[in-house]
């Protein structure tokens, strides 16, 4: 598709904290070999390891090595913002994925390209208040949030949606609780095991990922009590879609990492070939229940 | 009785805590609360019991929390592979055999520990990531397989977690406070040189210690790995300052030479207790920082403060 | 005398430990320009009452008069301002620093900015290296100077200031007999200034070469004080151990059985070289030297702390290589290392674990440490050692440095070796114990050991060894057996004088 | 004596022929494996080594400090975030507003005089309870994070100031703001640490703390001086490194005291105390920043980089040893 004006684009990019889940680590190899498969660009992949001054030095890293773009899964929304702006006065066009920078950043950036965390958690709302009416329990029930690690714009944002959005669609719906899971398995079944113990009524779950929506799954499964309460997660993964499968699990928000990555990628090569790509460019996140579960295939991470 | 306060100070501080959160809030010591947190102690706990063999040795091991991770991951790649009966001796000897190459570079090369085990942490990370390709590790058939037992299982009612981690306290306890070994390991830690002097194989005794540790890593990571039947690559990311700390809390003296494994446990439930406790008072997650920070510092000076016979430093 | 005012006076000091009362209503006068010796067993509480003066221990009782105004030490630095410099038992010295900022340590000379005054600090402490005619340089570092040296960097602190009082605890224990010539004339230097000097030791014939007036100490009581030119060693002994001792020369000999180690052309990197000897069932071998002879170095050799350059052992005959002290031990080697804080004891551990230690795997019941074996153990040889504590479980750390190195030789003793080495055995022993320690290495040889002594102490060597083995720079010089050794030659053999090895 | 010197330049020559080693190494394997043009050894590109290496090179060169004092400092990381904080969030205070252009330099004593603070609760405690430093600042290392959350949740705390960004992006004879405060903390400490009674006496106290307790040098007072130190220079890094961003998330600057605690020991500071210096130091944060950079640019992935740290790391200790080896009659303990 690419003529020889344009024979090879070099696009680096650099990534918030690879390996710390699975969903980053899909998307770093869907990213790879998205890029391996298009003959016309070659990716400079960088990981921050969750470090923002890693992730600065390595904006200016690739900024002294003259790419073509940079593609950036921020750190931090905001501190990125000065190396964005470096980047974009040496005239290297920046595109945000998956999780957006500040406003204030805006206009050193080409586009961002992912899926809109805010209205993930509105979803997820939506969906346990689907369910409670379902249920006929919309007027009294209580529930607790399990949230993402502190300090993460996702965990901040997929938070910030569920918490405005519930009184919306649910008004008599009581959040009691909202403690962090650190995106842990392991953690947030602690955090749950203690909910149990403290509430005697629990009637929904939301977790920040659905990594942690299996664990406090786990938990409640121990104490014999998962069966009054209803699941809703983030981030559909292969364990959450199981623990659907099995009648278990409520629902989640279907993300592909695959498609975050291709869509980055595309997003880089659209503005280097000029083309006119939307500032806000995201791609779709549905919901997904046990009702509606075959229209998706089981995620591969 | 001043004299038992002073040297059981910890105890004591055990004990008065969880009188408070008990009056805070009755569920605290009730009794599936207590055994819920006990169970999720374990992990750390067992984890804990091998650290303490290496702190007395006068030695450190930040590298437990990554080896979990990958001790949990193997496992559970393997259970699908090659079945649970080959799975859990195949994950122990990989583990052991990462003991073993610590053990190889703290105990014969005589390199410092903590800077080693620093390496391994992030070297044992990147292992991790490699094996599993940086996805989780997920069994295929939950339901349907004998593995759960170590974590989800019980013994006339009492957890497995609990069953096992009691069970190694017990062991560890009895080789480390009976045998020869255990005194070797505490004369090494005292006094690497005059142990040496008296034909004490230092070096191999410090490679036994991170043997056993390598051995309780890899038996938390069987317990988490039972536990969940699935798990991501940073399952025990960030342990071990945690376990440090239930170690020292427990009084053992980072110079080596000192400290127990009853107190390690001590340790290792003060902070499980805390956690819980704060949860269960709904303080935000940050009190339990600020919590844990103070009674670690209280909790040691009480333990010097009673050996030296006074609250203040001599120092001037 | 006595119309001075004393330099220094306390009176009725009480120290009390854990369970131990150090000190019990101690009092001492020391008069300008005297020294004064202070005696008495180990563990009688000489250092302890020496760290009340210098600062660093708060008595519980008493008072410290310095030219009769009552003062307090609040802290050593405060000491020192006073006046009262005190010169520690134990180094205390910073290894990587240089000599210089060692000696004026705690008072390097300041310019603006906090800046240190290098070059007044190296004048000053070249003036200060002179008087003390010692071989190194005041840019040297201290971790790089033998053990003796550093002692001499120890003592020079004590010419930083102008002082009243000065306090040296068992200076000698790690000086040869040169520096020891070196020392004294300091010492009458400091006399001469009116300086008051305390003087602890366990060698009598030191206390008798220098001191004016000997105080006693005994279990933290005060004993009495007497005029050295009106007493003799034995009312010394008598105040200090409530009995005599019998000094004189062991003649007692009994039939040497065959060789039970043999060396042949021994060397180790630059530390020794060619070193032959022979040790037989039944002997006492003393090996005298200077420091830095290298005969600690030999031993560590036998007892596979270091691998030979060259050279062959034997055992009973048979050659051997010992790569190890485990090795050592299985063959029946036992070594009383030099230091026994950094090489003979783990401080933290108690009396009786620290005995036991080389042996506490074969002390088994079953698969557990038999505790009745160990305390059987622990027993026999406090007894036999008259170590003073006050049971197995304290401490080694809270020993003092004379019961310390008892539970030592102890450890070794309990082996039941092949061949004893113990290297300078009763370095800070009290002359009782001394003397108990000499008796037993006979006695042991009598019951067919073979014990090689390594000492710096030439009366110890002449009075326990049936043969000597003189060494200088990492060379056999000669042999003597008892009959033929003399002072002369035997001085003459270790300064490098007699030209031709044995 | 000669011998000595030369031994003496070994110990600390090591870190600089690794260095050495690293950018040839990447130099040659970046010209197969790197997809950019650019050369690593780019004299722009070591600029910039420089500059990214000033965030942890400045809390390690008061590391080193601690270290060659015989403590050792964990709580650096939270210190720092904290210190961030303040400096940002001061100047969204009302009355800092009203000031303009000025509240930037006092929004930087605010963050400096925090990390002092910070630093002198360690120190205290440390002095005064008796508490091994390890120990204090594992503590104070939960602790202080624990008010980083308190202060503002889980929120990034954010203030983004241009003039402050010019200011920390400059580059003045060639050297970023950065590298300015990274070279210039090293100097005065290196003079602080060679030249002054301070510098001499924190030698000794780590050498050997009895003696120079013995010797009425006022160990306590010490300590706290340079815990305070230590807190003001990770207080300077979160100030020279936040001006340039402008927002911190509270779990900013975690593991950053091990990563200053592995620079110290690369630069052949011992863990023990006594031993050290302040310019080794510098070259062990170089050799670290050097070696991320360097498997960044010939590509390498997370795992590999993880792996290969982590092994370097212990090869560095390794060859350090066997330089350090006295030969075949060395006593073996
Ligand atoms: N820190 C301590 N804790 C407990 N007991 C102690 C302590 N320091 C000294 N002691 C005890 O006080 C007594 C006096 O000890 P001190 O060191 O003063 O003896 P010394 O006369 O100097 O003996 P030596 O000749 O062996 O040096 C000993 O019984 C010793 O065990
Ligand atoms: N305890 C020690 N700690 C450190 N270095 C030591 C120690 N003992 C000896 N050395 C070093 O070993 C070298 C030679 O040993 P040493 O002086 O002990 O010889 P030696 O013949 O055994 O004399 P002596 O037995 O009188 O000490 C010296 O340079 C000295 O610095
Ligand atoms: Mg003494
Ligand atoms: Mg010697």
């Amino acid at each position: 598709a690419f003529g020889e004006a344009h024979s090879s684009y070099t696009i680096g990019i650099t990534q918030n904290n690879v390996g710390v889940d699975s969903y980053q680590t899909t998307y770093e190899q869907a990213f790879i070999a998205a890029a391996e498969e298009n003959d016309a660009v070659e990716v400079v992949v960088l990981d921050a390891g969750g470090d923002v001054a890693r992730q600065i030095a390595q904006m200016e890293d690739l900024i002294q090595q003259e790419v073509d773009a940079i593609i950036i899964w921020p750190t931090n929304g905001e501190a990125v913002i000065p190396a964005v702006r470096k980047a974009s006065q040496a005239d290297i066009p920046v595109i945000v994925t998956n999780s957006n920078i500040a406003e204030q950043g805006f206009d050193f950036v080409a586009s961002f390209s992912g899926p809109d965390n805010i209205t993930q958690g509105a979803r997820s709302a939506e969906i346990m208040c689907d369910r409670f009416k379902a249920q006929g329990i919309e007027g009294e029930a209580q529930i607790v949030q399990i949230s993402g690690q502190p300090g993460y714009t996702t965990a901040i944002e997929r938070a910030k949606g569920f918490e405005d959005r519930l009184p919306e669609v649910c008004p008599d719906v009581t959040l009691v609780e909202t403690q962090p899971g650190d995106w842990n398995r392991e953690k947030s079944q602690q955090v749950m095991e203690a909910f149990l113990v403290k509430y005697d009524d629990i009637d929904g779950v939301y977790a920040g990922d659905d990594n942690m929506g299996v664990g406090a799954l786990n938990a409640a499964k121990a104490a014999g009590r998962a069966g009054d309460i209803t699941f809703v997660g983030a981030t559909n993964f292969a364990v959450g879609y199981e623990a659907m499968a099995a009648g278990e699990y409520w629902g989640s928000i279907y993300q592909s990492p695959v498609d975050d990555a291709e869509a980055a990628l595309q997003t880089a090569i659209d503005v280097l070939d000029g083309k006119d790509v939307p500032f806000l460019n995201y791609f779709d996140t549905p919901k997904i229940t046990q009702d509606n579960m075959d229209e998706f295939t089981k995620p591969v991470f | 009785m001043q004299g038992f306060l002073a040297r059981q100070g910890i105890l004591v501080a055990f004990a008065v805590f969880m009188i408070a959160f008990a009056v805070a809030n009755p569920r605290f010591i009730d009794i599936d609360n207590v055994f819920g947190v006990i169970r999720s102690s374990a992990i750390l706990g067992v984890m804990a019991l091998g650290v303490t063999f290496v702190v007395i040795g006068g030695n450190l091991d930040l590298s437990v929390g990554s080896m979990m991770s990958f001790s949990t991951i193997v496992v559970l790649d393997l259970h699908d592979k090659i079945g649970p009966t080959l799975a859990i001796p195949s994950m122990f000897a990989m583990t052991l055999a990462l003991g073993a190459f610590i053990g190889i570079l703290v105990g014969y090369l005589k390199l410092n520990s903590l800077i080693v085990t620093l390496g391994m942490l992030s070297a044992i990370h990147g292992l991790t990531l490699t094996y599993s390709g940086g996805k989780n590790m997920d069994i295929a058939d939950k339901s349907g397989t004998w593995f759960s037992v170590f974590g989800q299982g019980s013994v006339a009612g009492l957890p497995m977690p609990i069953l096992i981690f009691a069970g190694l306290a017990i062991v560890l306890s009895i080789i480390l406070s009976r045998t020869p070994f255990g005194r070797k390991v505490y004369a090494v830690g005292g006094n690497g040189v005059a142990a040496t002097f008296s034909g004490i194989p230092r070096a191999r005794v410090v490679f036994m210690t991170y043997l056993m540790s390598s051995f309780c890593v890899a038996t938390a990571g069987l317990i988490q790995a039972s536990r969940s039947l699935g798990s991501q690559n940073t399952v025990g990311q960030g342990m071990e300052l945690e376990v440090l700390a239930a170690v020292i809390l427990g009084g053992a003296s980072l110079l080596g030479g000192s400290g127990t494994i009853f107190k390690t446990v001590i340790g290792v439930l003060i902070l499980g207790f805390i956690q819980n406790g704060l949860l269960l008072l709904g303080l935000a997650f940050y009190a339990q920082y600020i919590v844990t920070w103070i009674i670690i510092i209280l909790a040691v000076w009480l333990d010097i403060a009673a050996k030296r016979g006074g609250l203040w430093s001599r120092i001037a | 005398m006595t119309d001075q005012t004393p330099a220094l006076r306390l009176e009725g000091i009480v120290k009390t430990f854990p369970g131990v009362r150090a000190l019990d209503g101690v009092s001492l006068t020391v008069m300008p320009g005297e020294v004064h010796a202070l005696m008495g067993e180990n563990g009688a509480g000489k250092s302890t009452l020496m760290k009340v003066l210098g600062g660093i221990l708060a008595p519980n009782e008493g008072q410290i008069f310095i030219e009769e105004q009552p003062t307090v030490m609040s802290s050593p630095m405060n000491a020192k301002a006073k006046g009262v410099v005190f010169i520690h038992q134990e180094l205390s010295l910073a290894d990587e620093l240089t000599v210089a900022e060692n000696i004026f340590l705690g008072e390097l000379p300041k310019k603006s900015f906090g800046r240190v005054d290098w070059q007044r600090l190296y004048d000053e402490t070249d003036a200060i290296l002179k008087t003390l005619n010692v071989g190194f340089a005041a840019r040297t570092r201290v971790g790089d100077l033998s053990i003796a040296n550093q002692q001499m960097v120890e003592i020079a602190r004590a010419l930083t200031v102008e002082p009243r009082a000065v306090i040296f605890d068992e200076p000698t224990a790690s000086l040869t007999d040169a520096e020891k010539v070196v020392l004294f004339e300091v010492i009458a230097d400091l006399q001469s200034r009116g300086v008051g000097v305390i003087y602890i030791s366990h060698r009598m014939e030191e206390i008798f070469k220098i001191t004016d007036r000997i105080s006693v100490l005994r279990d933290g009581q005060y004993r009495g004080t007497l005029n050295t030119a009106e007493t003799n060693e034995e009312e010394v002994t008598q105040l200090m151990i409530g009995r005599t001792l019998d000094l004189s020369r062991n003649e007692s000999t009994h039939e040497l059985g065959e060789v039970a180690l043999e060396v042949r052309g021994l060397s180790c990197g630059g530390l020794f070289e060619d070193v032959s000897f022979s040790v037989r069932r039944g002997e006492v071998v003393g090996f005298y030297g200077l420091v830095g002879a290298g005969r600690t170095e030999i031993a560590e050799t036998l007892f596979g702390l270091r691998e030979p350059s060259a050279g062959t052992i034997h055992l009973a005959g048979e050659e051997v290589s010992i790569h190890s002290p485990a090795d050592a031990i299985k063959r029946g080697i036992s070594l009383v290392p030099e230091d026994r804080k950094g090489q003979g004891l783990i401080l933290g551990m108690n009396c009786r674990d620290n005995m036991t230690l080389p042996q506490v795997s074969d002390l088994t019941a079953g698969p557990f440490v038999s505790d009745g074996a160990e305390v059987a153990i622990f027993d026999q040889y406090r007894d036999k050692l008259d170590i003073r504590t006050p049971g197995w479980r304290q401490l080694v750390g809270n020993l003092s440095g004379g019961n310390q190195q008892k539970i030592v030789i102890g450890k070794w003793l309990s082996m039941r070796p092949e061949v004893l080495i113990v290297d300078e055995p009763t370095r800070g022993i009290d002359v009782g114990s001394k003397s108990e320690i000499h008796n037993l290495i006979r006695e042991l040889a009598a019951q067919g050991y073979a014990v090689i002594v390594i000492s710096s102490e030439m009366p110890e060597v002449l009075h326990v060894s049936d043969r000597i083995v003189a060494m200088f720079s990492g060379r056999v010089m000669r042999e003597f057996t008892a009959e033929e050794v003399t002072e002369d030659s035997l001085i003459q053999a270790i300064s490098g004088l007699t030209g031709k090895t044995a | 004596m000669k011998n000595e010197t030369r031994a003496n330049l070994i110990k600390q020559g090591a870190i600089w022929a690794f260095i050495l080693v690293e950018l040839a190494f990447f130099s040659i394997a970046g010209e197969f494996l790197s997809v950019t043009e650019t050369a690593f050894m780019d004299f722009d590109n070591m600029l910039l080594l420089l500059k990214q290496s000033a965030p942890i090179g400045i809390i390690a060169l008061g590391m080193t400090i601690i270290m060659i004092n015989g403590n050792i400092d964990l709580s650096v990381g939270a210190t720092f975030a904290l210190a961030a904080i303040v400096l940002l969030d001061s100047m969204t205070w009302p009355f800092m507003q009203t000031l303009g252009n000025w509240a930037i330099p006092l929004a930087w004593l605010f963050a400096l005089a925090t990390g002092v603070v910070l630093g002198a609760i360690s120190g205290l405690i440390v002095w005064k309870t008796g508490v091994d430093a390890f120990i204090v600042t594992l503590g104070s290392m939960l602790g202080y994070r624990g008010l980083v959350f308190m202060y503002n949740g889980e929120q990034p705390t954010s203030h983004l100031n241009w003039t402050l960004v010019d200011f920390a992006e400059a580059q003045f004879l060639g050297l970023h703001t950065a590298t300015w405060f990274l070279l210039g903390a090293a100097i005065l400490l290196w003079l602080l640490m060679t030249r002054t009674v301070h510098g001499r006496n924190a030698y000794a106290i780590g050498n050997n703390r009895d003696a120079a307790v013995n010797a009425g040098i006022r160990v306590g007072p010490h300590f706290l001086w340079n815990f305070m130190l230590i807190g003001f220079l990770a207080a300077l890094s979160a100030v020279v490194f936040y001006s340039e961003s402008g927002s911190v998330n509270p779990n900013d600057g975690m593991l950053y005291e091990l990563w200053a605690i592995t620079a110290v020991v690369l630069g052949g500071t011992k863990l023990s105390g006594g031993y050290g210096s302040i310019i080794s130091t510098l070259g062990g944060v170089i050799a670290i920043q050097l070696l991320r950079k360097g498997l960044g640019h010939i590509g390498a992935d997370t795992e590999t980089v993880n792996l290969v740290i982590g092994l370097i790391l212990i090869a560095v200790l390794f060859l350090d040893r066997q330089l350090n080896r006295k030969g075949k009659e060395e006593l073996r303990t």
